[in-house]
């Protein structure tokens, strides 16, 4: 079989896999689909034995190529979807330093999110968005949105879009403008929070809905960072925490958190040492430990199965690399 | 003069930037503001010629009949759909319901979460090739690697069960990223703000100037 | 349309995985597709946002925009073979106020600030840190230190010095591979991010 | 005079209560039908120049009312009242009892300011007496950023200096970068296979000091690209970048004796979308197949896509960057990776020009001074909290102020 035999077949093989899934999804019967907790065992038994054939092969010198990595990647990240088993979550300091600053803003106080990232980061950011938002409102404090990424202040309208719909939080009838505000995206990076540092107003004349400033009660009395009690950034890369902790903080002295990618996040350690940060959320395990202190459950505990999984086959990876190097395949070059 | 003028106007602008930074006062306390406005500015013309000369590629290479010219043409179709759209749609471009917005939400954040997504696998194949134990600083690497890796999910401490409460490897993880890990940082932090601010000098002081062309 | 919508980003998600396995007509699609959308998404985004909203709105609020607008022009004579030198000037201001800018920003956020912070008793009595806190400091203290050591130019690598660097080293390593080790748990999320819309979203398989 | 007199006149009103107090006593007094509640007025109202603003702001003190206690005192709340030019009093803020300072903001330099405070009871307002009209004044410097100026000018001036001894002729010592060694090397690798070489200066804009750095270091290598006649293509992701790298490039061919090699070909602009861009690039390195891979300037997410799709080509890669981040893994997937300040030595240490190895010197000095600080002050706070030495407390306060940059 030639190569281009063999890609029509793998076209093929995709084509009728997803037709059937597909099917399935109109159909309902797919809806939901989990393994039963014996299943899930055993799918990860044999995914572990495979990979002891692998360890077995590599000590008889046959090295794997790259492809079978990423093979098994995907794999270990796409069953724990389906899968019914558990594990439990432990709060990290910085993120219980970071859950106590803002509970002890008292009800009406008002708390800046920064919203700098966009759709790519979504699945680590949006969790802490959600459970954040969750947190503010289900505890009467005020929220006021703007982004220094484009994408920044619609995934805030998602979330809290999304976050409205809760019961208890749906009771409270919040109004916009009253409760709450999205006052938009404002290119400039940096300069964006530098010139708030002196007005926001000049920096966001109207909210993302084009409301004038000054026709918006929460903000009407919102002149610089000293108006705000508590600011939180969610960042993804620049413009963000970094830059948040060099001019807010630094310059005008605001009490701030962050939620962060978890690449970003250890670039801003030194920045809690320090005190220059209350306290950060770092990727998806720190969205699911956000999630735990304040009591509930979203996709960042959901997924944190998947994390694990990955995490173990990675390290899988670099046990069966380092074997390769010992046991002579120096020169080998994957 | 071609070649002085700019250098002239790089050496008085940098000074300027810095000494605003002292300045509470009209107009330096401006200078900052006015930077990123006349910049975005000139961010905006600039993707002119930047576009232009991506349209002027794709043509040569449709012209030329080059290796994989049609995708040349698919360039050019998506970069015109989308940029009639959203000039044809007038400000409101980007509203719900746009044509503009469904490019942007069902093509391009797609296009792009995925080519960030597959990053996932080049972090494991990574890992794979390089994390190997040559050396004392390349086990150093791998060890700190491999035990924050773990002690990041839950299931390291499900590992680690067997040792007392607060030596787990999610401890061991957070005190590797608060300590050791925050002082390399420091360091490296440092020496680059003094990295920049010699090469800021030398910029300002003319002493790098290749980026501001011959003297044609 | 909705169905619709749904099944090209599915197709695209996966022309652009399918790179993983080699480059193939399905990823040059979805690339070709990805470059030409992108750019005149930017093109266009560009053009409203700072052109139209900051310049043409703002122009009789604040003079100063007009400024702009002409290192902007002048950037375009770029185009005109004749006097396209005259588009170094708005660069060579741009690159002016980069370099002033940062200079004194990191100078006083990287460096002041962060010798600042690690100015802290490495162990005491009445500091109420606990031996975990003082190790901590002390590990610091010493891989800063050690880590500037390696930075150094003007002195070869030897003796005390070089002995010192590299300790400096061995701290940038741990650094490094922490930051990666961290790293990983982010880029898996982002592919349980895709795969959750593939399987999610498109397949409908998970609630 | 008149000003002052109407100002006297006001305070009397307020103090007996002012009209609009006396409203709400009377309102209060009906709804709560309970006992007059009188309290002391806050005392010693003070306004004075907020320092080192731009002119927009005063500073305001007072003593609290005596009858503000933590336990069963009569105040509930503070009420700041301000006058501009003498105009009538209107309420800026509301405090909290306790309250005894406040910083009035959104002034201008041009008016004058007068301030009463009022305390709250729940039977009215008892105001203070009217402070002295006050305009709030720019200041020309910011004298709490004079250490920072100082050191600054110590760090800049010893760049200087060394520049100018270098200038003079003085050889000056700069150790080996390893990564450097190798830049030569990797250009002249692609001349001998043939192949081509990738240049990418990161994904920022041209107001990114990374961006300038990696363009620095175009300048050195282009020439050698020019001398060996090797092809070089160099796909961008921002306009401007595009522009000057170009003006880059034509430069060091022309100082090179090679004008006519140039090309505008050899910069491409892509998209300035970050995803966009890296699908391009590594589209083109599977495809051209270049021998070296230069990745200088700033990066982010993008940083391993490139590189591992460098690495599964074969490609020698030289990576460099200033982003903390994305270091990790240009030393796991690079051949040779400047670390951070390094990436700004290249360019100085690449041009061999002895000006410009002088400001890395300069650039030593800083860490030096850095080392000498940490080292005392670690040392004498931890005397000082040891031992309890007051000495060692003080230069450990010391150097805390002089190195804050709040």
């Amino acid at each position: 079989m030639n190569a281009r035999m063999k890609e029509i077949l793998v076209v093929a093989v995709l084509t009728v896999f997803c037709a059937i899934m597909y099917w399935g999804k109109v159909d309902g019967w797919m809806t939901g689909f989990q393994f039963s907790f014996g299943l899930s065992m055993t799918v990860v038994i044999l995914i572990a034995v495979s990979l002891l054939v692998i360890l077995y092969l590599t000590l008889r010198g046959k090295l794997i190529g790259r492809r079978v990595v990423f093979l098994y990647v995907g794999i270990s990240v796409t069953l724990p979807f389906f899968m019914s088993l558990s594990q439990e979550i432990k709060i990290s300091p910085e993120v219980q330093t970071l859950y106590e600053g803002i509970a002890e803003l008292p009800p009406g106080s008002v708390v800046l999110t920064a919203f700098d990232y966009d759709p790519p980061s979504a699945p680590e950011l949006q969790p802490m968005a959600e459970s954040f938002f969750r947190y503010c409102f289900n505890n009467d404090l005020k929220v006021v949105v703007i982004g220094l990424w484009p994408q920044g202040p619609q995934q805030a309208n998602i979330a809290i879009e999304k976050i409205l719909l809760d019961e208890a939080i749906a009771a409270k009838n919040l109004q916009y403008g009253i409760d709450y505000v999205n006052l938009g995206f404002q290119t400039g990076n940096e300069f964006v929070i530098q010139r708030m540092g002196s007005d926001f107003k000049s920096m966001f004349p109207t909210d993302y809905t084009g409301t004038p400033y000054n026709d918006l009660p929460l903000v009407r009395n919102i002149k610089n960072f000293s108006n705000i009690d508590y600011g939180f950034n969610l960042s993804a890369g620049y413009p963000g925490t970094v830059e948040w902790v060099q001019v807010a903080v630094d310059r005008y002295g605001l009490k701030m958190g962050a939620g962060n990618t978890a690449v970003q996040a250890p670039q801003c350690y030194p920045y809690i040492r320090s005190g220059q940060l209350v306290g950060i959320l770092g990727g998806m395990n720190g969205a699911a430990e956000f999630e735990l202190m304040t009591g509930t459950v979203g996709k960042g505990t959901k997924f944190m199965l998947s994390q694990s999984f990955a995490h173990m086959i990675v390290i899988a990876f670099i046990i069966i690399g380092n074997v390769a190097y010992f046991r002579g395949g120096r020169k080998q070059k994957l | 003069m071609r070649r002085e003028i700019p250098l002239l106007i790089t050496g008085i602008v940098g000074v300027v930037f810095v000494i605003q930074y002292f300045i509470p006062h009209w107009p330096f306390n401006r200078m900052n503001a006015w930077f990123s406005d006349w910049f975005s500015i000139v961010q905006a013309c600039a993707i002119w010629l930047g576009a232009l000369n991506l349209i002027k590629i794709s043509i040569q290479k449709i012209a030329k009949k080059k290796k994989d010219w049609i995708y040349s043409v698919v360039i050019l179709v998506f970069f015109l759909l989308i940029t009639i759209l959203g000039f044809a749609e007038g400000e409101e471009f980007r509203e719900p319901g746009t044509g503009f917005t469904w490019l942007y939400e069902f093509v391009y954040t797609p296009l792009s979460s995925t080519m960030f997504a597959i990053l996932a696998f080049f972090v494991a194949s990574a890992s794979y090739r390089a994390f190997r134990a040559r050396n004392l600083e390349a086990t150093l690497l791998l060890a700190a690697a491999f035990f924050v890796m773990l002690g990041r999910v839950p299931i390291g401490d499900v590992i680690s069960g067997f040792m007392p409460q607060g030596a787990q490897l999610s401890n061991l993880a957070t005190w590797i990223m608060t300590f050791p890990q925050t002082a390399g940082q420091r360091a490296i932090m440092i020496g680059i703000a003094l990295g920049i601010v010699s090469t800021s000098l030398r910029i300002i002081l003319g002493i790098e100037r290749s980026h501001l062309g011959g003297g044609d | 349309m909705e169905h619709f919508a749904i099944w090209v980003a599915a197709f695209l998600t996966m022309g652009i995985i399918s790179f993983l396995y080699k480059d193939n007509a399905w990823y040059k699609l979805s690339e070709a597709i990805f470059v030409g959308i992108s750019a005149g998404y930017w093109f266009v985004t560009l053009f409203w946002d700072n052109i139209y909203g900051k310049f043409w709105v703002g122009r009789g609020d604040d003079a100063m925009l007009y400024i702009g607008a002409f290192l902007g022009l002048l950037m375009l004579m770029r185009l005109v073979p004749k006097v396209g030198w005259i588009s170094r000037w708005p660069l060579a201001f741009i690159v002016g106020a980069t370099a002033g800018f940062y200079l004194i920003n990191y100078f006083s956020s990287n460096v002041m600030r962060q010798v600042e912070d690690t100015i802290m008793p490495l162990l005491g009595t009445d500091y109420s840190a606990t031996t975990y806190d003082m190790i901590g400091n002390i590990v610091i203290a010493v891989g800063t230190f050690s880590g500037l050591v390696y930075f150094f130019f003007s002195k070869e690598h030897k003796g005390v010095f070089g002995g010192t660097a590299k300790v400096g080293i061995f701290f940038l390593m741990i650094t490094f591979g922490a930051s990666f080790g961290y790293t990983v748990m982010s880029r898996m999320s982002l592919l349980i991010g895709r795969l959750d819309f593939l399987f999610g979203d498109w397949l409908g398989m998970i609630k | 005079m008149s000003f002052h007199i109407a100002f006297l006149l006001l305070s009397v009103s307020l103090i007996v209560p002012s009209p609009s107090a006396q409203d709400e006593v009377a309102d209060s007094v009906a709804v709560s039908d309970s006992a007059l509640v009188v309290a002391a007025p806050p005392t010693s109202v003070i306004a004075s120049e907020h320092e080192y603003d731009d002119g927009e702001a005063l500073d305001l003190s007072w003593v609290p009312s005596i009858d503000d206690q933590l336990v069963g005192g009569l105040v509930i709340a503070y009420r700041v009242y301000r006058s501009t030019n003498g105009g009538e009093l209107e309420m800026i803020e509301e405090l909290i009892p306790g309250a005894n300072q406040f910083t009035s903001g959104e002034l201008s330099s041009d008016s004058s300011y007068s301030y009463v405070v009022a305390a709250v009871t729940t039977s009215g307002e008892f105001a203070s007496n009217a402070t002295a009209p006050l305009s709030p004044e720019t200041e020309w410097l910011n004298y709490e950023k004079k250490w920072l100026f100082l050191i600054g000018l110590l760090i800049a001036g010893a760049v200087m200096y060394f520049i100018e001894t270098a200038r003079k002729g003085k050889k000056l010592f700069v150790r080996k970068i390893a990564g450097l060694e190798a830049i030569d090397d990797a250009v002249g690798r692609a001349t001998e296979m043939g192949r081509s070489i990738l240049f990418i200066p990161g994904i920022q804009d041209m107001d990114d000091v990374q961006t300038l750095a990696g363009l620095t270091i175009l300048g050195r290598i282009a020439g050698t690209i020019a001398e060996y006649d090797t092809k070089l293509f160099m796909p961008v992701s921002r306009s401007l970048v595009m522009t000057a790298a170009r003006e880059t490039i034509k430069a060091s061919f022309q100082t090179a004796g090679r004008p006519d090699k140039y090309s505008d070909d050899m910069v491409s602009y892509v998209t300035d979308e970050q995803f966009g861009y890296v699908a391009h690039v590594d589209g083109i390195m599977v495809r051209e197949k270049p021998a070296t891979v230069f990745l200088l300037g700033a990066f982010f997410a993008e940083s391993l896509i490139l590189a591992e799709t460098g690495n599964s080509i074969g490609a020698i890669q030289i990576a460099g960057t200033a982003r903390p981040a994305q270091l990790p893994f240009f030393i796991a997937a690079c051949d040779f990776t400047l670390i951070g300040e390094e990436l700004f030595a290249a360019s100085a240490y690449l041009s061999n020009e002895p000006r410009a190895l002088g400001s890395l010197k300069g650039q030593d000095v800083g860490k030096a001074l850095a080392m000498i600080v940490i080292v005392i002050g670690v040392l004498a706070a931890t005397i000082a909290s040891a031992w309890q030495v007051e000495s060692m407390q003080s230069i450990v306060d010391t150097l805390n102020s002089v190195f804050s940059t709040n």
